[in-house]
């Protein structure tokens, strides 16, 4: 049994640390908020207007804050699959590579067993999906296990393979010529279950529940309290016994999994198809919030909701403001920037 | 009075384009595109009713209908989104007491939801989705929010609140297609094509059918750059075409100038579609082009929501209807190929040149569409062949 | 470039160093230390590991700054803040990891270092001019080779010719012998003595006794931070600078009597002529025979470079051998995983605690954990033990007499309490191999003779120890056997008490090895 | 196939490898430097977008294309402020620099979407002004093709042949070799961003106002993620890019005409191959212990104290 003492006594420790970073983070984001102010005031939109809008459009109403979570949940997933690997210094820069190719398989799945009920053709679709993104993985893991090849490269240049083999697919074998770069519909058994009567889906409680886990594994478990070892000091830890290279490999491998299941969920539950280029860079965006929340289960989870409001009241602003959609990467860029200007108020562990 | 209306419409979308250039980068010429040479004039063969008098504005503040439109690319590409865009303001124009809230660039598929959900939380009746990646999402909301009005462009699911709308472009293609065949010297034409679809195939289908009718030695050679924006392969492939002898060049892409710039840069014939603008990008070598002019039709369906009429209509209407309009011809044309391509054009319209009628052979030699048969509209957006004499792969 | 040098060794020197002061948290490194070095001379910096030879040449180099003391070049003083200022004034130093770059060519390396490069390089004119150097000095390189095609000895030879070509005239070499083969060792004899015919001032930092009978001109011997002794080559002689090199006060000392253990028993560990690749930086293990029996401490004596961290690595599964074979407990375990050696109850007390053993951001009791993290893990791993591990950790430190905090990160321990909870969390769970290496580095007295007494005790339960250090004081305290290594081979064996420091000093730095290696 | 044909791969394969080249040329003097700069994408967005609308409003692609140049460099210096005085982790500060420029290329470039700009001249080669007009077309190049090579020699003489080559390859190696040897390692490494952000404002200006004289959202798609892998594929060395661009923009061309003579090789699995093929040869490399990657690439440089 845990000493509760000191079970205590630790996670008044973190929350100390955690309210601390929460506050610094907020001042950032303020900071952040007034630069992309003063070029929004600069090329003669207002400021307070927008702002208002992006507060209004995503926390003002129930189905706003609605959409955030939607954006949210593969976010969750993305950086999930970069924290993870980041806990045994594995930087994992291939998320959205391992999203695509988790999608590729899950889609193999709903078009080819679309006959399937529900209760075996998801759970069929996550596995597949959670293969295809650990396959993904794995050869960048390998690779840098067996010391051939530094995994940042490898996972980077195999982002880029990861769409143009689900392109070929689309094209080559599920597109019907009257559509154009998708396949076809899913059957609705191949559909994750919407929640609350909105858009979000099931995936969310995945993401929950993993994230969950990822803490509870980090802070209880035997497996935890080896990759805190191997992140903090991999050649003690090596000399400690603790098998260095197994856990290269296979923690590589779940990061790929979760970022294949976040394919899954994309294309099962968000889309219900699968597009080609359907991922519009969240897998680098889940690489930049696991960065941002120093792999933190919490900090992700923080980092994932100020991002997904920022990226899904940007869509208001299009139409309230007549600026163009993509401006509200300018905003985005404008928080990361400043927090990345400020490395010493991330986790120090994290020294490149 | 039809034609009448009809020409208002022009001359608004006119208008449109010159006060948008005016806004737009001070020195880009702005000089408005010469007036379409318009066929004569039909109303829309699935339309029920009249297309209305401009309605007069109403007297209470506030709109009588807020239309939410969603382009899926920027609306001034000088391409397909801009022809959507021009389209949707004209019934600003033609009903002053409309509003209009547009977004473009929007996400394909269920990234689209939010916008037109946002577009609803403002009040909008109507939403009209011009990319073709937004007719699920925008049929699903239908049945989320039955009093809104949902029209989409150049699909075919149709609902109680929602449906389709769109041009009919392949006896466009067939008379740019004639055009081509006549101007061709190397009798090797060149058709750059998004992606492998149905309707893509089909255009290019009407268009080699069109330049083998009147210059039977003529090829076409397809060639395909796997995405609707990547101009890069666009010019790519549109230099990959000429070195091979292509000496007209044509494309269905979202926007055309790129590939036409590298045309007229390398002194290769360029064909337009999707937008009237394109002729800017061919100063000299401009031979002709069509475009989508889907103002009237739309104003027409605005007005029945307005009126509380609107049905659920399947509408598609052709370049005789005024939904699509051909660009003057360009300074290198000679009259007497103007005026064949107008008389073709002409018989068109009659009926007496009926484009896909069989019997039609695929490059395999098999006959696709036997004698005495027409290629339905169905079929067209699946089909998967190319006529004799089209080099590329369908695929 | 090379001007006539000046012959006459009574001219004063060209660099005085005067009552130099310079302490690091926990130890003085130098105390009062006074260094002269002459133009045309080679002076041996002789003295231990640890015994500040490394820190005053440091100092020299301005890559430290002295607490107190001065500096004087020609009788003017100086200020040296930087590297920069110290090769200003024509000082140059080879250190013992080379900072050439090994994607560079030879050329480049040292053209990157030319005080007075031109914009355009010219890669001919700095090869000329260093094939004119290599040829008058016998510092055969080819100038367009890269760096990390040539050899140790080829890649040190390109350091001395940067320093020449950059206008040294002191160089300052760090245990430069350290990594080269006999013949080499010669060879860089001979162009030292080429360039102290043409004025250079050479210091040659060392611990090995023959090399600086061999070469050296003046030799002056540090011990502890203090000058032990400073005198010309002819006054020297072997015994008297080991005895000054290891203390004078030490050489009388007689190691306490322990009981003999029977050696009928089954060897706890047993290597059998192992061979090592030798990788990297790595000192190449070669013919390695050793056995470790119940209740027995085995002292590796050796100075630091000559295969005793590798020895260790061989043992806990680190290094891989590439011949031989190694036995625990009468099984082969050769090729067995760290994690299965460390099942069977194998500990290892690294010989730096910060980069070989903790994770510094851990809590100490985390890492006291790490190494058992199968023994403490409840319900299949999904929780661990803490309360187990504490109270282990609590018994353990009580018996040893250590205390520090267990909730605190690793890294905010000192050095000596780092080194206190790696022991700690070594010798907790009854192991039955120990290797240890500089087992009290960083300890303070009382920790220290904890320290030795654990192992003792441990010993005396019956565990074999492998004890590997460079303090002769320690191991002949501590052995019931004594094993030398130089050069990654073992050149002597013996029982404490059948030998003295004179004969494993003479082992260790290589002085006689001709002689004594009969074992 | 005909002369005209295979000719034609070639003349296609310089227009569309010419800003591939330029721009892995950038990324190889940042690299060299050992600054990995994955916010390529991002420069070369704003770069083309920029250079567009000063085309478009002034007329004159000149100032367009001088103007994308600064803006390449400006770009570049953000992030060199970003991973140089703040030690920020370079990979995520790469990335957050692609997002910035998505987004401001699109603010910059909106109005101009479609806009009609005059590109930069292109003038025939000398000497083939007599061949039929099929063939000399194929030969008429802008400015910025005419260049590339001896800016790509040129990057290599700064490279390897002057004192501040030597300095910056140093730094790339072992920033604190380099500091001993006198060189400040923090103003390198901001001379090589900005010297490489000139030369990918170059590369995208030649995607925007030379070579499809058009802006759109996202043109670049991809191309910055190729020069990362081209400049590992060419060993980090300006001549083997040379040949190296060519040989990826030749197989897109390569695969344009196969596809106009009837034969269709998926050209989504085509375009894997400059990853694929710069994977193998790390995995070539790494198992011969032959690492040409500058030693710190990646490394934050901390300074001496």
């Amino acid at each position: 049994m845990l000493p509760m003492r000191d079970a205590i006594k630790r996670s008044g420790f973190v929350r100390q640390k955690t309210i601390n970073a929460v506050v610094r983070y907020a001042f950032m984001i303020v900071l952040a908020f007034l630069l992309f102010g003063i070029i929004l005031w600069i090329s003669g939109k207002d400021p307070i207007q927008s702002y208002k809008d992006i507060f209004s459009s995503t926390l003002g109403s129930a189905y706003g804050f609605s959409e955030v979570i939607v954006t949210m949940t593969p976010l969750l997933l993305t950086a999930l699959g970069v924290a993870i690997p980041s806990r045994i210094i594995l930087i994992n820069v291939g998320v959205e590579g391992q999203l695509y190719m988790g999608a590729c398989l899950a889609t193999w799945g709903a078009l080819t067993f679309g006959d399937l009920p529900a209760w075996i053709l998801l759970p069929l679709m996550m596995l597949l999906g959670m293969i295809g993104g650990s396959l993904w993985a794995f050869v960048p893991g390998y690779l840098r296990a067996t010391g051939i090849v530094n995994e940042t490269i490898t996972t980077l240049l195999l982002n880029s393979v990861a769409p143009m083999i689900v392109s070929f697919f689309i094209f080559g074998f599920w597109h019907s010529p009257m559509d154009t770069n998708k396949t076809p519909n899913f059957s609705t058994s191949a559909r994750l279950p919407t929640l609350f009567n909105t858009r979000i889906d099931l995936s969310l409680v995945l993401a929950l529940v993993l994230l969950t886990v990822f803490w509870f594994v980090m802070k209880y478990t035997r497996w935890g309290l080896e990759m805190k070892a191997i992140g903090g000091n991999p050649q003690a830890a090596r000399r400690n016994g603790i098998p260095v290279k197994i856990y290269l490999i296979s923690v590589m491998c779940i990061g790929g999994a979760i970022s294949g299941l976040a394919g899954m969920a994309q294309v099962s539950g968000f889309y219900g198809v699968l597009l080609a280029n359907f991922s519009r860079g969240i897998g680098f965006m889940g690489f930049l919030i696991s960065w941002l929340a120093g792999g933190s289960p919490l900090g992700i989870l923080l980092t994932s909701f100020v991002i997904s409001i920022i990226i899904s009241g940007g869509n208001l602003l299009q139409l309230t403001r007549d600026l163009p959609y993509a401006v509200i990467n300018v905003l985005l860029a404008f928080t990361l920037f400043v927090v990345l200007a400020r490395p010493n108020f991330l986790i120090q562990r994290k020294d490149a | 009075m039809k034609t009448k209306s009809l020409y208002s419409i022009v001359a608004v979308v006119m208008t449109t384009v010159l006060l948008l250039t005016a806004c737009g980068p001070a020195a880009t010429p702005t000089e408005a595109p010469p007036e379409p040479t318009s066929p004569p004039t039909k109303a829309p063969t699935a339309e029920p009713t009249e297309p209305p008098e401009p309605t007069e504005p109403p007297a209470e503040v506030g709109p009588c209908l807020i239309i939410g439109a969603l382009h899926g690319g920027p609306i001034n590409d000088a391409g397909y989104n801009q022809a959507m865009h021009e389209s949707v303001m004209a019934i600003k124009d033609n009903i002053p007491c409309v509003e209009i809230i547009e977004a473009e660039n929007v996400p394909e598929e269920a990234g689209a939801t939010s916008t037109m959900e946002n577009m609803i939380q403002q009040g909008a009746g109507m939403i009209i989705a011009t990319a073709f990646n937004h007719q699920y999402p925008a049929l699903e909301l239908s049945y989320k929010y039955p009093d809104v009005i949902f029209e989409h462009a150049g699909g075919w699911e149709m609902g109680a609140n929602f449906a389709n709308f769109f041009g009919e472009p392949p006896d466009a293609w067939y008379i740019m297609g004639v055009a081509a065949g006549l101007m061709t010297e190397t009798n090797k034409l060149g058709f750059v094509a998004a992606f492998p679809l149905g309707w893509t195939l089909t255009f290019a289908n009407a268009f080699h059918l069109g330049a083998a009718s009147v210059n039977p030695d003529v090829e076409t050679t397809v060639t395909f750059t796997f995405s609707w924006g990547d101009s890069a392969k666009e010019a790519d492939a549109t230099n990959s075409l000429i070195n091979q002898g292509a000496d007209v060049i044509t494309m269905h892409v979202d926007s055309p100038t790129t590939i036409i710039s590298t045309a007229e840069s390398r002194g290769v014939y360029s064909i337009g579609f999707q937008s009237l603008h394109a002729q800017e990008f061919a100063p000299e070598y401009w031979i002709s082009g069509t475009g989508y002019t889907l103002g009237g039709t739309l104003t027409w369906l605005a007005s029945t929501v307005v009126d509380g009429t609107w049905q659920p209509i399947f509408l598609r209407c052709s370049l005789f209807d005024g939904c699509m309009a051909m660009a003057p011809f360009g300074p290198q044309v000679p009259q007497e190929v103007q005026d064949e391509v107008l008389a073709v054009s002409a018989e068109v319209e009659a009926g007496t040149i009926v484009v896909f009628a069989g019997p039609i052979v695929d490059q395999d030699g098999n006959i696709v569409v036997a004698e005495g048969e027409v290629l339905t509209d169905d079929l067209m957006s699946s089909v998967d062949w190319f006529v004799e004499g089209i080099i590329g792969s369908p695929k | 470039m090379l001007t006539t040098p000046p012959s006459a060794s009574q001219t004063p020197p060209m660099i005085s160093m005067r009552e130099i002061s310079k302490s690091f948290p926990g130890v003085v490194a130098n105390d009062r230390i006074d260094f002269d070095i002459f133009r045309s001379e080679i002076h041996a910096l002789l003295g231990e590991n640890g015994a500040g030879k490394s820190t005053l040449m440091k100092i020299l180099y301005g890559f430290y700054r002295a607490d107190s003391g001065r500096i004087f070049l020609d009788g003017k003083p100086v200020s040296i803040q930087s590297p920069n200022d110290a090769r200003a004034l024509q000082i140059g130093m080879v250190f013992q990891d080379f900072t050439l770059i090994p994607a560079f060519s030879v050329a480049e390396n040292i053209a990157l270092f030319l005080p007075d490069l031109s914009t355009v390089v010219n890669l001919r004119d700095v090869s000329r001019w260093i094939e004119e150097m290599s040829t008058r000095y016998g510092l055969r390189v080819n100038p367009h080779a890269m760096v990390n095609e040539l050899s140790i000895g080829e890649q040190q030879k390109v350091e001395i010719l940067k320093l020449i070509l950059s206008d040294s005239r002191l160089l300052i070499l760090d245990e430069p012998t350290r990594v080269l083969a006999p013949h080499e060792v010669d060879a860089l004899f001979e162009v030292l003595y080429s360039m102290r015919q043409d004025g250079y001032a050479i210091i040659l930092i060392t611990h090995k006794i023959k090399e600086v009978l061999e070469c050296a001109d003046r030799i002056t011997v540090l011990h502890n931070g203090c000058v032990a002794g400073s005198l010309v080559r002819s006054n020297a002689s072997e015994d008297k600078l080991v005895e000054m090199m290891f203390g004078r006060k030490l050489s009388g000392l007689k190691t306490g009597k322990k009981v003999a253990r029977e050696e009928t028993a089954l060897p706890i560990l047993e290597l059998h002529d192992v061979y090592t690749h030798g990788e990297g930086a790595e000192t190449k293990l070669e013919e390695i025979d050793l056995k470790v029996y119940p209740g027995e401490i085995v002292g590796i004596a050796g100075v630091s470079g000559n295969g005793q961290r590798e020895l260790g690595d061989v043992v806990l599964g680190v290094i891989k051998c590439v011949k031989g074979t190694k036995h625990l407990f009468g099984k082969d375990v050769t090729n067995s995983s760290i994690q299965k050696l460390r099942r069977s109850l194998v500990s290892f007390i690294p010989e730096n605690p910060l980069t070989m053993a903790a994770a510094p951001y851990l809590t100490v009791l985390e890492n006291m954990a790490v190494t058992k993290t199968w023994h403490y893990a409840l319900r299949g791993g999904l929780a661990m033990d803490w309360q187990a591990i504490k109270t282990d950790i609590e018994n353990t430190m009580e018996r040893l007499g250590f205390s520090f905090s267990l909730n605190i990160p690793a890294r905010s321990l000192s050095g000596g309490n780092l080194q206190r909870m790696i022991i700690v969390r070594e010798l907790t769970h009854d192991p039955r191999l120990i290797i240890a290496s500089y087992l009290t580095r960083g300890l303070d007295v009382q920790s220290t003779i904890a320290a030795r007494q654990a192992l003792i005790q441990a010993r005396d339960d019956g565990a074999g120890v492998l004890l590997i250090s460079e303090d002769l004081e320690e191991l002949f305290l501590l052995s019931d056997r004594l094993i030398v290594l130089y050069g990654g081979r073992i050149v002597g064996s013996f029982k404490p008490d059948e030998t003295n420091f004179y004969e494993v000093g003479h082992l260790m730095t290589g002085s006689e090895v001709q002689d004594a290696a009969n074992a | 196939m005909t002369l005209l044909s295979i000719l034609g791969v070639l003349s296609s394969a310089i227009f569309s490898g010419t800003s591939l080249l330029y721009t892995t040329l950038g990324e190889i003097i940042d690299q060299r430097s050992g600054i990995v700069n994955l916010g390529l994408e991002g420069v070369m967005l704003v770069s083309a977008s920029a250079g567009f609308a000063v085309t478009a409003i002034s007329g004159n692609p000149y100032l367009g294309m001088l103007v994308s140049v600064i803006a390449g460099g400006l770009m570049n210096l953000i992030l060199g402020f970003l991973v140089v005085s703040r030690r920020a982790n370079q990979l995520a500060s790469g990335l957050a620099l692609m997002f910035f420029g998505f987004g401001l290329s699109a603010w910059i470039g909106r109005p101009y979407v479609g806009a009609k700009i005059r590109g930069l001249p292109r003038l025939p080669l000398p000497g083939l002004s007599n061949l039929p007009v099929l063939y000399s077309s194929l030969f008429k190049f802008d400015l910025l093709i005419y260049l590339v090579i001896p800016v790509a020699i040129l990057v290599w003489w700064l490279l390897f042949r002057t004192r501040w080559g030597l300095g910056l390859r140093a730094v790339g190696e072992n920033a604190d070799t380099a500091f001993a040897s006198g060189r400040n390692p923090l103003l390198i490494r901001y001379q090589a961003l900005f010297a490489g952000g000139l030369l990918a404002g170059l590369g995208a200006a030649h995607l925007s106002i030379a070579y499809t004289m058009n802006w759109t959202e996202y043109m670049t798609a991809g191309r910055g993620f190729i020069a990362v892998a081209l400049v590992i594929f060419s060993k980090w060395n300006p001549i083997r890019a040379i040949v190296g661009a060519l040989l990826f923009s030749g197989a897109v061309a390569f695969q344009l005409l196969l596809q106009s003579s009837g034969i269709q090789i998926s050209p989504f699995l085509l375009d894997t191959i400059p990853y694929i093929l710069t994977i193998l040869v790390l995995i070539i490399w790494g198992g011969t212990r032959k690492h040409a990657a500058p030693a710190s690439l990646g490394r934050v440089y901390q300074g001496t104290e």
